[in-house]
């Protein structure tokens, strides 16, 4: 079944389609294994589709030898400029060779900075990392239980509850979100940090995992997490609030379908106790689509940010990518834009992996 | 129409239109035809799933022929390649002495006219979001070059003939109750003036106190039309009311052939006798109950495909088997043979 | 009282969301006492399903009795919450589509002992038991089906499963919804069979729900009628089979039985709208027998000594009945 | 931003379940008393909040009191008050003026955005899905390649490829929104294609653009207007999120994004309203496109 694209089997008579037509057979190695290399040839072919994507953008972006040698520069030095960056080359070859370089993990030179921008990122992933991981446990905390709550009895106080909520974190811009936080939690209330970026420099010891709040548990330097927490926490919930709703919704929805199948109604009508249907059965039943959404939301969260970095001054790549853009230097916009896709195709087929090890139907073919 | 119970079972007489059908030659005929599903896959070869094993049949001129047969059994399949719905089919068959193109799917619009297809659910024949009318426009412009009859001419005539009238026409299939849409659907196969009409269990979805118009309605068309239909059923009930000859499909394959109330009077194939005595229909002398089915689709016994359900079975029923005719009746089966005899 | 199930005048409303409520049952009288082997017969859209699912407590959320009263097992009140104990050990239901109603994620030996468990075996015994009780089906090679998923099987070994889990607690009263309607003749014949087999086992009680009145003979003694919401017949199988009291039963017979050479039955017309409630007799507008009283007369039962008929003009004198006037 | 993923899976599973949802018999109804019936049951404060903000799109300008591009240094960040209802802006421009005339300028550039991409999204989704293999597994694929980009970031690199202007800000809204039309189109249609009518049309004769315009495509008709809302909805947030970081639309031309921007420093001088204002329209008529894209969703579910 896992490998069918089109099972057209003989839909005859009344009773549709002739369940015990094929013998059950379990699944051979030779299916998994086909399914995982499916898996990665899918990974491969789509990140590279992505890069090449990046590409086209890259030679649109105006003549990178022009942009690099200024104005009043001559047609020799101009040639020899583009002679250098090997824009001289055939198309084909250009993309080769920009293939090679993403390979090698070189993502060009910042024209800011001149800084190479592989660099650039890699030092800045830890704060998207730290801002997105917490939206994102913030998210699961509200987004899980509510959204199984809901689900149970659809239309209930619950559901109209988280139901309002979610869609009211899916109409806010988050950028506004952000600036009324500030304003209340900042010159209102003053309970939290100016909107001035990461608690980093409370912390005395020496950086382990580039995540201050982490760094700052991990040496039990309490003052410097309160601190990092401060910094954290609006920017977190404006995150937040974005990304909660989707997988509310797709939760909520996923268990609404169970409480409404026939399985669910007829396992309570066999007479197993209520608790043990909810936990034994709702649950790995709405787990696919579940699942699902958090892989779409964790590849958002990557390049996601970016709006809520640059209304926090958060120093990561969000904030990296549109302070490039102010200037027209391109290479770190594209290198985002390609670490954020990239990651995003690499969780979603992992989540695929999960859901074809949990499901028997996609795991073991008739 | 009156049915006789004819002592040397030849169909021929069963049919009540003798002559005609005597002196005429068959308006379909279909031989050896064999139809394989497989299914599709990125790397390596598909599974294979035959449908259908060299079927051969005739349908003489006003006759009901009745296939019977449990789901999966590949008799709407034989419907659906004869009718060129599906494709890929392999043998022949000819219409009106024409050749039929069972592989390709490339008929000429006259033989799309000639050949009509009823669709097993009423609902699902027609286009929700379109008023009926729009469904039977199609087909009449089908027939339109070869009949020449304007369109709306045609509609009239197709609803009034399945005792709808216009004002059906212009509604939407959610407006129409499953026993007008099926009239409508039967109305539709008719407006090309088709030769053969394939009709797939055309009352199996609807509710027991709609069927009897619809088989009525089939009867009488077969009365006033003469026209000739292949009706697929899973229910030996309709299917004995309704043919006049009746083939019995278990698994691809023709088990048991014969007229319809010879075969209900002297089921002959094991199959043959578990279905009857599972119908309404009075019990066979023998009365049989097949074993729980665990067959294997994608493997094919060589020898006889029921063995392995079937109560009577013993070694030479491995060996492969024929379909032997004798009488108008043919058989599938070692043991009956005897009996038919 | 004895009686396993009892409806009164029960009626299902159904609320939509800015549109008039529905009321697909109107008026349902069902007694059924134990060891009675009953069932409800009708056509779809007659509400003998939402009926059935009324009994079990697995009414749809929007869905609730409106009128009448309905009683289960003599204690339990069905306009009330349904307590989730008596499900499963004292009564079971049988579902019409066998391959959705189990769980596709779970094995069929873990879900039949998920309802094992709730019948108090023992978590040690659950896997041996499940596999027993599928050898009891008659089921070939009952160790290797416990270990296989719900979609490696057929309908026919699907609904033979669910009929393992429900009848693994060994439940009092049986609902079967439609129980073969999914099936092939061949494999109808060998469910009825393995329930037919229970029952007398056990001395349970059975409400078949059925539109086809062949399964209906195999297995019930007594026969409710509904039409629109409303039962309007019930008595032995046997009188109702051939010497119908309501018009209705009678069409229902008759479009049921194809004589070759004759015309066959049917019953002309559509059903109601079961938007409004009516008190009047819902068959009247399709009904041979109508006279000008069906349509301003509202309509009672007239009770007989194993049976009643809910017409003014009932096809035969029912035998027992006080004087024969509608109440 | 995530709303665009939400789409994504909240239409997936649809498919075609209208046609089933729908198979019971009605009653004869006439087009006006379908009509009739339709709209009765239209949520009602959105629609009346998209009604106004179709006015103020349509007369909005005329009407403002006072123009929302003159700069008043007399009168800088005045807090509301009976002459400037939302006050002013670091300019002395009036907030209120600016806030209605934004929205021609906001919801126009979506809804012509979302236009092209619904009008070539549906027909190619549609036209995929009943022609199926090889066609209908490479656009399926570009649409996956296409949708691993995040939203904003992909209008980010579609502005460095293209140029900043308003024309290429249309370009940018269609071409996200395009992929999504194909997917819940593709998902709709798709389990069509085997269905007995659209083989019986086949039999008949009907040509395959025939089936796909008049045939296919009404069937996902309420998916599709449930789409469009949403995805106007996300377009808006979108153009504003774009102003919002200096793309797209330019102070002082009024738009909400931009607005929203320039009022930003002043928060935290406690002038609160030159942002709130702009971010309170952009939240009510997404509010208002959501609930009409959730009354569709019922309607292809057949709730209620």
């Amino acid at each position: 079944m896992a490998l069918s694209t089109g099972p057209e089997l003989d839909r005859d008579g009344s009773t549709g389609p002739p369940q015990g037509a094929d013998e059950p057979a379990s699944a051979t190695r030779v299916d998994v294994f086909m399914y995982v290399a499916r898996k990665l040839g899918s990974l491969v072919l789509v990140s590279v589709l992505v890069a090449t994507l990046t590409f086209v953008v890259s030679r649109a972006t105006a003549d990178p030898s022009f942009l690099m040698v200024g104005q009043d520069a001559t047609d020799e030095i101009i040639a020899a400029r583009r002679a250098e960056m090997g824009l001289d080359q055939p198309m084909y070859r250009q993309w080769a060779s920009y293939m090679a370089d993403l390979v090698r993990g070189d993502l060009g030179i910042s024209r800011r900075t001149f800084a190479p921008v592989g660099g650039e990122i890699f030092e800045r992933l830890p704060a998207t990392v730290e801002l997105a991981g917490a939206a994102l446990l913030l998210s699961l905390l509200v987004a899980i239980p509510g959204g199984i709550r809901a689900g149970l009895r659809p239309d209930g106080w619950i559901d109209r509850l988280v139901g309002s909520i979610a869609q009211l974190g899916a109409a806010i811009p988050n950028f506004w979100l952000g600036l009324m936080l500030i304003y209340f939690g900042f010159y209102w209330l003053g309970w939290f940090p100016a909107p001035t970026g990461r608690g980093l420099f409370a912390l005395e010891s020496e950086s382990v995992t580039g995540i201050v709040t982490i760094d700052a548990i991990l040496a039990r330097d309490w003052s410097a997490a309160r601190d990092s927490v401060g910094y954290l926490l609006l920017p977190a919930v404006t995150l937040a609030s974005g990304v909660m709703p989707p997988i509310l919704n797709v939760t909520r929805n996923a268990a609404v379908s169970v409480v409404n199948s026939a399985y669910y109604e007829a396992a309570l009508s066999f007479g197993v106790p209520r608790r043990v249907v909810q936990r034994r059965l709702l649950l790995p039943n709405i787990s696919a689509p579940v699942i699902n959404i958090l892989a779409i939301t964790i590849g958002f969260l990557m390049g996601g940010a970016v709006l809520v970095e640059v209304v926090f001054s958060w120093p990561g790549l969000g904030s990296y990518a549109v302070a490039a853009m102010d200037s027209s230097d391109y290479n770190p916009v594209l290198g985002v834009v390609l670490l954020a896709s990239v990651t995003y195709v690499l969780v979603y087929q992992i989540a695929d992996l999960v859901t074809f090890a949990m499901d028997p139907r996609l795991r073991i073919s008739r | 129409m009156t049915h006789h119970e004819s002592p040397t079972g030849s169909y021929d007489d069963a049919t009540g239109i003798d002559a005609e059908v005597e002196s005429g030659r068959p308006v379909l005929s279909v031989r050896e035809l064999s139809k394989t599903y497989t299914t599709k896959r990125l790397i390596g070869s598909g599974k294979g799933y035959q449908a259908l094993s060299n079927v051969s049949l005739d349908l003489r001129a006003g006759e009901i022929l009745g296939v019977v047969g449990e789901s999966g059994c590949g008799k709407s399949t034989l419907g659906k390649v004869i009718a060129g719905v599906e494709t890929t089919g392999i043998g022949g068959a000819e219409v009106g002495g024409q050749p039929l193109d069972l592989a390709q799917g490339t008929r000429t619009r006259d033989q799309r006219r000639q050949v009509q297809f009823v669709y097993q659910s009423p609902r699902g024949s027609f286009n929700p979001a379109r008023r009926v009318s729009a469904a039977l426009r199609y087909n009449a412009r089908l027939a339109r070059e070869v009949t020449g009859e304007p369109v709306d001419d045609a509609l009239e005539r197709a609803v009034k003939s399945v005792g709808l009238g216009a004002q059906h026409l212009d509604r939407y299939p959610n407006e129409l109750s499953g026993g007008q849409l099926q009239r409508l659907s039967i109305g539709r196969a008719l407006i090309t003036r088709p030769d053969i009409v394939f009709l797939d269990e055309p009352t199996s979805s609807l509710d027991v106190s709609v069927r009897g118009e619809i088989l009525n309605l089939l009867t009488g068309l077969r009365e006033s039309m003469g026209l000739s239909m292949i009706l697929v059923s899973h229910d030996l009930d309709v299917i004995s009311y309704v043919a006049d000859r009746i083939l019995v499909i278990y698994v691809g394959q023709i088990v048991e052939e014969g007229s319809a109330s010879d075969i209900v009077a002297r089921p002959a194939h094991p199959y043959t006798r578990a279905l009857l005595t599972a119908s309404s229909l009075p019990d066979p002398a023998e009365p049989l109950e097949l074993a729980v089915d665990v067959r294997d689709a994608s493997f094919l016994p060589t020898g006889c495909r029921l063995a392995p359900r079937c109560p009577l079975a013993e070694a030479r029923c491995s060996e492969p088997q024929h379909l032997v005719a004798s009488h108008g009746r043919s058989v599938r089966c070692w043991k009956a043979e005897s009996t038919l005899r | 009282m004895g009686e396993v199930v009892l409806l009164s005048g029960a009626g299902i409303r159904i609320d939509r969301k800015a549109l008039p409520p529905l009321y697909p049952v109107q008026n349902v009288d069902l007694s059924v006492r134990i060891g009675d082997r009953t069932a409800l017969v009708g056509e779809s859209g007659c509400g003998k399903s939402l009926t059935a699912r009324l009994l079990t407590g697995l009414l749809p959320p929007n869905a609730v009795l409106d009128r009448g009263s309905a009683t289960l097992l003599g204690e339990f009140d069905l306009g009330e919450e349904f307590p989730d104990e008596v499900r499963g050990s004292r009564v079971a239901m049988i579902f019409q589509d066998p391959v959705s109603v189990l769980d596709p994620m779970a094995g069929i030996g873990v879900q039949i002992g998920r309802a094992l468990a709730a019948a108090g075996v023992a978590k040690a015994e659950r896997r041996g038991a499940a596999v027993d009780l599928l050898g009891s089906l008659h089921i070939p090679d009952p160790e290797e089906v416990a270990r296989k998923y719900p979609h490696q099987l057929s309908g026919g070994m699907c609904q033979r499963v669910a009929i393992a889990m429900a009848l693994a607690p060994k439940p009092d009263l049986l609902i079967a919804d439609e129980p073969t309607t999914s099936l092939d003749v061949t494999t109808e014949v060998q469910v009825l069979d393995l329930l037919e087999e229970y029952l007398d086992s056990s001395g349970a009680s059975l409400i078949l729900i059925s539109h086809d009145l062949n399964v209906v003979d195999r297995l019930a003694e007594s026969v409710t009628v509904m039409y629109a919401g409303q039962s309007v017949e019930h008595g032995p199988i046997a009188d109702i089979l051939s010497e119908p009291a309501h018009p209705y039963s009678r069409d229902l017979v008759r479009s049921s039985v194809l004589n070759r050479g004759e015309a066959a039955h049917s019953i002309a017309g559509t059903l109601p709208s079961i938007e409004n409630v009516t008190r009047t007799c819902p068959y009247r507008v399709r009904c041979s027998e109508a006279r000008s009283a069906c349509s301003d007369t509202s309509l009672g039962q007239v009770p007989s000594s194993d049976g009643f008929v809910r017409c003014l003009f009932p096809l035969k004198k029912m035998p027992g009945a006080a004087g024969g006037e509608p109440v | 931003m995530l709303r665009l993923e939400q789409l994504v899976v909240l239409y997936a599973g649809l498919t075609g379940q209208m046609t089933a949802n729908r198979a019971d018999t009605h009653p004869r109804r006439t087009r006006l008393a379908r009509a009739a019936v339709w709209i009765r049951r239209l949520p009602l404060l959105p629609t009346i909040m998209l009604a106004i903000t179709f006015l103020v799109i349509l007369i909005g300008p005329a009407i403002v009191p006072h123009d929302p591009l003159q700069p008043n240094p007399a009168n800088v960040l005045e807090a509301p008050s009976r002459g400037h209802w939302f006050g002013t802006n670091g300019f002395g421009m009036d907030v209120f003026s600016r806030v209605i005339a934004a929205a021609r300028i906001d919801v126009g550039v979506a809804v012509a955005g979302v236009t092209v991409g619904a009008v070539v999204g549906s027909i190619l989704g549609a036209t995929v899905a009943y022609t199926g293999g090889w066609v209908d597994a490479i656009v399926q694929k570009a649409i996956e390649v296409l949708q691993s980009f995040p939203l904003f970031l992909f209008a980010l690199a579609l502005f460095a490829a293209l140029g900043d202007n308003t024309f290429n800000l249309v370009v940018v809204i269609s071409s996200i929104s395009l992929p999504w039309y194909v997917r819940v189109v593709r998902s709709v249609i798709s389990p069509l294609r085997e269905a007995d009518w659209v083989k019986a049309l086949q039999n008949a004769g009907a040509s395959g653009p025939r089936i796909v315009v008049l045939e296919l495509l009404p069937n996902a008709t309420s998916q599709v207007l449930g789409l469009f809302a949403l995805s106007t909805a996300l377009a808006i947030q979108v153009i504003a999120a774009l102003a919002f970081i200096g793309l797209g639309v330019q102070p002082p031309f009024p738009e909400w994004g931009s607005m929203i921007n320039t009022g930003a420093p002043f928060l935290l001088q406690g002038a609160w309203w030159v942002s709130t204002f702009p971010g309170v329209a952009v939240v009510l008529v997404v509010i208002s496109l959501h609930s009409l894209s959730r009354f569709f969703d019922a309607e292809t579910r057949g709730i209620g």
